[in-house]
């Protein structure tokens, strides 16, 4: 019963995943450490051998890559989370704030910069180069677009003044008080965005199992909604 | 003053860098002797293969890491199987990460100050009857201690700092592996942590001049006692 | 007690040198740059020569024939440098202790305490070397060399940073060591008269070779070193022995084969061997005894040989029982007369006699 | 053998480092000099701020840099209203980012060196009648050249292993600031890149070890040459 | 020309001194540890002493009260190092010149080709300091020093590291320089032949203060002094005048307050003054003019104080016209009843004559 629920979630998911795990020790004094990191980091940990129970990654391919080396228990995947993905601009950012639709997005642009996360390996930049491509826009863009690390480093970007708008998540909008929201991508715009969890094969138990059976539950959607995020599952 | 996540950030950094510094020193000194006094075959290459932490990027060095001494790695295997223990995930690795990282500025200072030591000095010593040994002991270490103390130093604050190794090796655990640089990456990505992230850096830079004075003032004393 | 036959190249520098030394101390002489301190180092194994062969007591230390390099401190020969490479972290008494704790069980161990008074370190002891003078330095090189009782002793130019009055307060002792502990030393120095005093044999080197070599009073006799010995040191060396102390002068009888010298008092037992250095310029001739002179020395000889020389003196060879040289003007000689075969009156003021030249100092 | 991509990381990474290497020199001396032949008040906490970038997470350094010579930033406002130059997404960027990491490493090097310099020598020039000035160009930056050599070739090679602090400040601009090490991190983003970045990694080593092995040799010419 | 009043304080060393030396060259005497060194690093601006003043030429170097303290290549002193502190990374050429460059440009040069020939260094020019052996280092820091055309020189015992002949080669060359250029030299040496040979007055110092001060021939003519200056040392200096030259003999006569004077020949315009030394233990004393006798220099004179000393040997100082010390034994002065008032004839042996005490060397 002391077994300690290790879980390896994606650095985005960083406060609902410290909410639950407070939550599931409240209610099933069940203890579950939490360990953020970019997916590509934790898959490799998991690869490698870390002791982990559970895995939410912020980019399906990643948990394929764990599939392919076996590693994940029977019946233990689920698409747990979705986002949507947004248009950000500064508070008070003038020339921002003249965009009325996506379509008008390459003349507020100017010759400012865009700021989206690497499409070669950030799920949001990835989401968003299939975004603009589809509404047309990429062609005209992306000799302005800037990659950051992450969608982290590309909201700092921006909120440093370094462009004029930067893609990302809704979730990513929350508690920012210098960035703005300007658009929503449709979502038909961009494949789904899925967080997918999983249930790791070598160190399956039936903790585990009750944590990420907990992961999907009432509780927990109540928490992910708070912070942002689409619950995907149905409630069990 | 300060949060007790914070407290925990900062010993865990104390005590990973203290490690790694502790157990860094002999295999430093050593190396830094190879380097200084010895000629051999291949010297530039392997002086080459002591910097490769500092031309790595440490995310490549910490994945390099994770390949050697994960679970499944050829060495994290039998450290496992032999004496159950685990690198990946404890503050151990950590420790291995920091070390690792900080190698090269540790070795590279005992060297210099080790070249620095008259080798006449040496001569004298061995014609008054002391073997090698006896004169590194007796002679050439004492002198380099300076350069000891600054390498420590350097190394410990390297410790410190040491971020993209551990991340990707030992990983971001709360209490066992998040050090100060990794809670400070933790509060960067959650929106509206800058706050925090501000505070924890200050923590670092605390830290790091403390160190930095302390060992100045040390350094100094050292000297006056070794009358340079 | 030393065999050396070494050739070793340095730089554009060659060194070719050969000799064979008997126990007690010898000097190496010769000008900047002869090769001394290179010679010295390869004794002691800090530069190795290209072929030959070092022995020591009969331990080969070197032999490039059977491949005998031994290490340094291997050799066990104490080395005083020329400068005086003190140990910067240690005090002056840790630096005294160095190589005493080395000496291994069963060799006698030189006294620190005798030591430390001898050269007036005890003030010294736990300053560091930074804050010593250059003489204050290289006494304490000297007296570390020394506690570490090593089988032979290589100095070089160990007293040239030390005054007058340091210098021969140290002397005595370098010498009480090769008595009383029967080490031999090597000893490189430009001071003729340190050379004199101290040392048994005498080697003299010029440009990488050796050009003469044996007992110090053959070669310091010998005219045609002069030019590389120094015109004033010429002369002759007189083995001694004392034969009586008058107390109320306090003056001591030596006996050689001319007779009998008298110098100011030396406190030695009666039939002490000493070896005496009479310079030719402190030699004056005269024809007949003079009297009613203070100078006390005067001996009856036979001229044997007269010098050539294009300066304004000669240098007479004088038989007094033992070869004499004395230096006078060519004026002197022409007036007086002086040639082989002339029977004439040597004297040596008994001051002039170079009491540096003694084997021990009196005052 | 090389593809098009590596290549353009690879010369990239160069001219970043040769950029950053030479604009931190002449004050990397400078600060050096302070340090080593100087005594003022707040000496202590000088040597601190220069160590900082040793101590700070890169990815925290990088943040700093951001809000310094961001286009709002105090120096980076400034920058772009007179010289019209912008720091972020532009190799300049990875280069000054480069230059800060590097920077305590130069310092060092060239402290140490400078401190080892006889300072007998240097009042023997001044009684031969050089000023300070003269003393220090004639005798103890000559004397200091090893040191210096060697800290140009750790700021170099670290400069080579830059990442966290670039990829904060500068971002991830391909051509522009997409340096070796941020190729690999790509590399290593993408499931099955590992390939790319295993050659990534070795031609950073490759890079490194052949500055390592050329400043060796540059080195004991050096030394040679100055007679030490 | 150099005046000086100064207080210092290193470590637990205390030194106080104040002298005035006037144009010429001033030598410092004393033991190891006496201050010697930390004098002349104050007087080059390398130490600084908690208070006093320096006046050189009319410029005020240092005054603790106007708060002047001028940096030391603003003094424009030359100092030859007791280490000789070559640059290691420039060659023995580069060494030379770099002083050199820096001669302001109303200064005269000093001809470098001539001090290349003096200190034989041609053939050293493209070595580094490192390859060089102790005396050749040295050399290369005194030509250093020369070329840099200084207002004074200072020198730290420059020649301790030299071999009697190379000595004996660059000395008239340090007195050459105060000759021909002008230049006054403040010199620190152990060595009494150099100082007199070399010094115009003399210093002595002992535990951080100044133990005497004077003309070299007052000092060194003073007994009390000799625990310092060492027996050896003690002696009259005499002042003369070349009055002529005997080309046969090749003999000099020199003419001074007691008489004439003859000494192998220097090659001297006559007229030149000249400064000797004669040592007390080379001046006996006979009662009668003595005859058929090599030694040429005799003067008549008249006892004038007989010194007290416990030794074998007393100091008799002789009136011959100017005073004149002669040392003798105590059974001589017994014998020959040499008492004050007595006539005497002072018998000065031609080589005896300390030929490094003269102006210039003639050999
Ligand atoms: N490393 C070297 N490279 C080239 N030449 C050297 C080297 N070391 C010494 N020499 C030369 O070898 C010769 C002998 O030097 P050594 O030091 O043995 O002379 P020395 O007799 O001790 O002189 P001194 O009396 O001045 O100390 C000198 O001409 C010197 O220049
Ligand atoms: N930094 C220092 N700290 C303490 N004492 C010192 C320091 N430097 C010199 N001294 C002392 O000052 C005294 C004078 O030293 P100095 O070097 O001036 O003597 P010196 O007359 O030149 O001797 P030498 O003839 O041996 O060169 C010595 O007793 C020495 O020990
Ligand atoms: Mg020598
Ligand atoms: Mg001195």
């Amino acid at each position: 019963k002391s077994e300690t629920i290790e879980i390896l979630a994606a650095a985005s998911t960083t406060e609902a995943v410290t909410a639950l795990s407070a939550a599931l020790h409240q209610e099933h004094g069940l203890a579950m450490r939490t360990t953020f990191a970019a997916s590509s980091t934790l898959a490799k940990h998991i690869a490698a051998g870390a002791p982990a129970h559970l895995f939410l990654s912020a980019d399906i391919a990643w948990l394929n890559y764990l599939a392919a080396h076996d590693l994940i228990a029977a019946d233990g995947r689920v698409d747990l989370l979705g986002n949507q993905l947004v248009l950000l601009r500064r508070t008070g950012d003038a020339g921002a704030r003249g965009l009325a639709e996506l379509a008008d997005l390459d003349m507020a642009l100017g010759k400012e910069r865009l700021i989206m996360g690497d499409p070669a390996h950030v799920p949001a930049g990835r989401y968003g180069r299939q975004a603009l491509q589809h509404l047309g826009l990429w062609g005209a863009l992306k000799q302005r677009a800037v990659f950051g690390a992450s969608v982290r480093n590309a909201l700092a970007l921006l909120a440093r003044g370094q462009g004029r708008f930067a893609i990302a998540y809704a979730t990513d909008l929350r508690a920012h008080d210098s960035l703005r929201l300007s658009a929503t991508f449709p979502k038909d715009s961009h494949a789904a965005i899925v967080y997918p969890l999983a249930l790791i094969r070598e160190r399956e138990s039936a903790v585990a199992r009750k944590a990420f059976r907990y992961l999907q539950g009432a509780r927990a959607k109540t928490i992910f909604e708070q912070y942002g995020f689409t619950f995907l599952p149905n409630t069990r | 003053m300060l949060s007790p996540l914070e407290i925990a950030a900062l010993s865990l950094s104390l005590k990973v860098a203290v490690w790694a510094v502790g157990c860094s020193l002999a295999p430093g000194i050593a190396i830094a002797w190879l380097l200084a006094r010895r000629d051999f075959p291949g010297k530039a290459l392997f002086d080459g293969l002591v910097h490769l932490p500092l031309v790595l990027p440490p995310v490549a060095l910490g994945y390099l890491l994770l390949v050697l001494f994960g679970r499944n790695g050829p060495v994290g295997a039998w450290l496992h199987d032999w004496f159950d223990i685990s690198l990946v995930f404890s503050w151990r690795g950590a420790a291995l990460a920091a070390a690792v990282m900080a190698f090269p500025l540790l070795v590279r200072s005992i060297r210099l100050s080790m070249e620095a030591v008259d080798r006449r000095l040496e001569t004298a010593a061995r014609t008054l009857g002391a073997r090698p040994l006896r004169v590194f002991l007796t002679i050439t270490l004492p002198l380099t201690t300076p350069g000891i103390l600054t390498g420590l130093l350097l190394a410990f604050v390297r410790c410190l700092g040491e971020f993209g190794a551990t991340i990707t090796f030992a990983a971001n655990v709360p209490g066992e592996t998040r050090t100060l640089p990794l809670a400070l990456y933790t509060a960067l990505q959650v929106p509206g942590g800058e706050a925090d992230a501000t505070r924890l850096a200050f923590l670092s830079v605390a830290l790091a001049i403390t160190a930095l004075v302390a060992s100045q003032y040390l350094a100094r004393q050292l000297s006056k006692r070794i009358g340079l | 007690m030393l065999e050396l036959d070494l050739t070793a190249r340095i730089g554009n520098f060659r060194l070719k040198a050969a000799f064979r030394a008997e126990a007690g101390v010898t000097a190496l002489f010769g000008p900047s740059g002869a090769g001394k301190t290179s010679l010295i180092n390869m004794l002691a194994g800090l530069l190795r020569p290209s072929q030959g062969r070092i022995v020591v007591q009969g331990h080969v230390l070197f032999d490039s024939k059977q491949g005998i390099d031994l290490a340094p401190e291997a050799r066990r020969l104490g080395y005083v440098f020329q400068e005086s490479r003190l140990f910067p972290h240690l005090t002056v008494a840790g630096n005294l202790s160095y190589g005493r704790r080395l000496v291994p069980k069963g060799r006698t161990q030189v006294d620190f305490d005798a030591v430390v008074d001898l050269l007036a370190l005890a003030p010294l002891l736990t300053r560091r070397p930074r804050t010593l003078s250059g003489g204050e330095r290289q006494r304490v090189a000297i007296g570390r060399a020394l506690l570490a009782a090593p089988r032979l002793l290589l100095m070089d130019e160990p007293l040239a940073n030390l005054d007058g009055p340091r210098r021969s307060e140290i002397l005595p002792f370098i010498e009480g060591l090769q008595r009383q502990l029967g080490i031999s030393i090597v000893y490189v120095s430009h001071n003729m008269d340190e050379i004199v005093r101290l040392a048994d044999q005498l080697i003299v080197m010029a440009d990488g070779s050796i050009v003469a070599q044996g007992p110090v009073d053959e070669i310091t006799a010998r005219l045609d070193l002069r030019a590389l010995t120094g015109r004033w040191d010429a002369g002759a060396v007189l083995t001694t022995e004392v034969a009586a102390q008058d107390q109320r002068d306090a003056l001591t009888r030596l006996s050689f084969q001319g007779g009998d010298l008298w110098l100011p008092q030396l406190s030695l037992a009666i039939g002490t061997p000493l070896r005496i250095r009479v310079r030719a310029r402190d030699v004056s001739l005269a024809l007949t005894p003079p009297r009613g002179i203070s100078i006390l020395n005067v001996f009856a000889g036979q001229v044997i040989e007269v010098g050539e020389d294009d300066g304004p003196q000669v240098d007479v060879l004088v038989d007094i029982g033992c070869p004499l040289w004395a230096r006078i003007t060519k004026r002197s000689q022409r007036e007086l007369d002086i040639v082989p075969g002339r029977m004439v009156h040597a004297l040596i003021k008994a001051m002039a006699v170079d009491r540096r030249g003694l084997g021990s100092e009196p005052d």
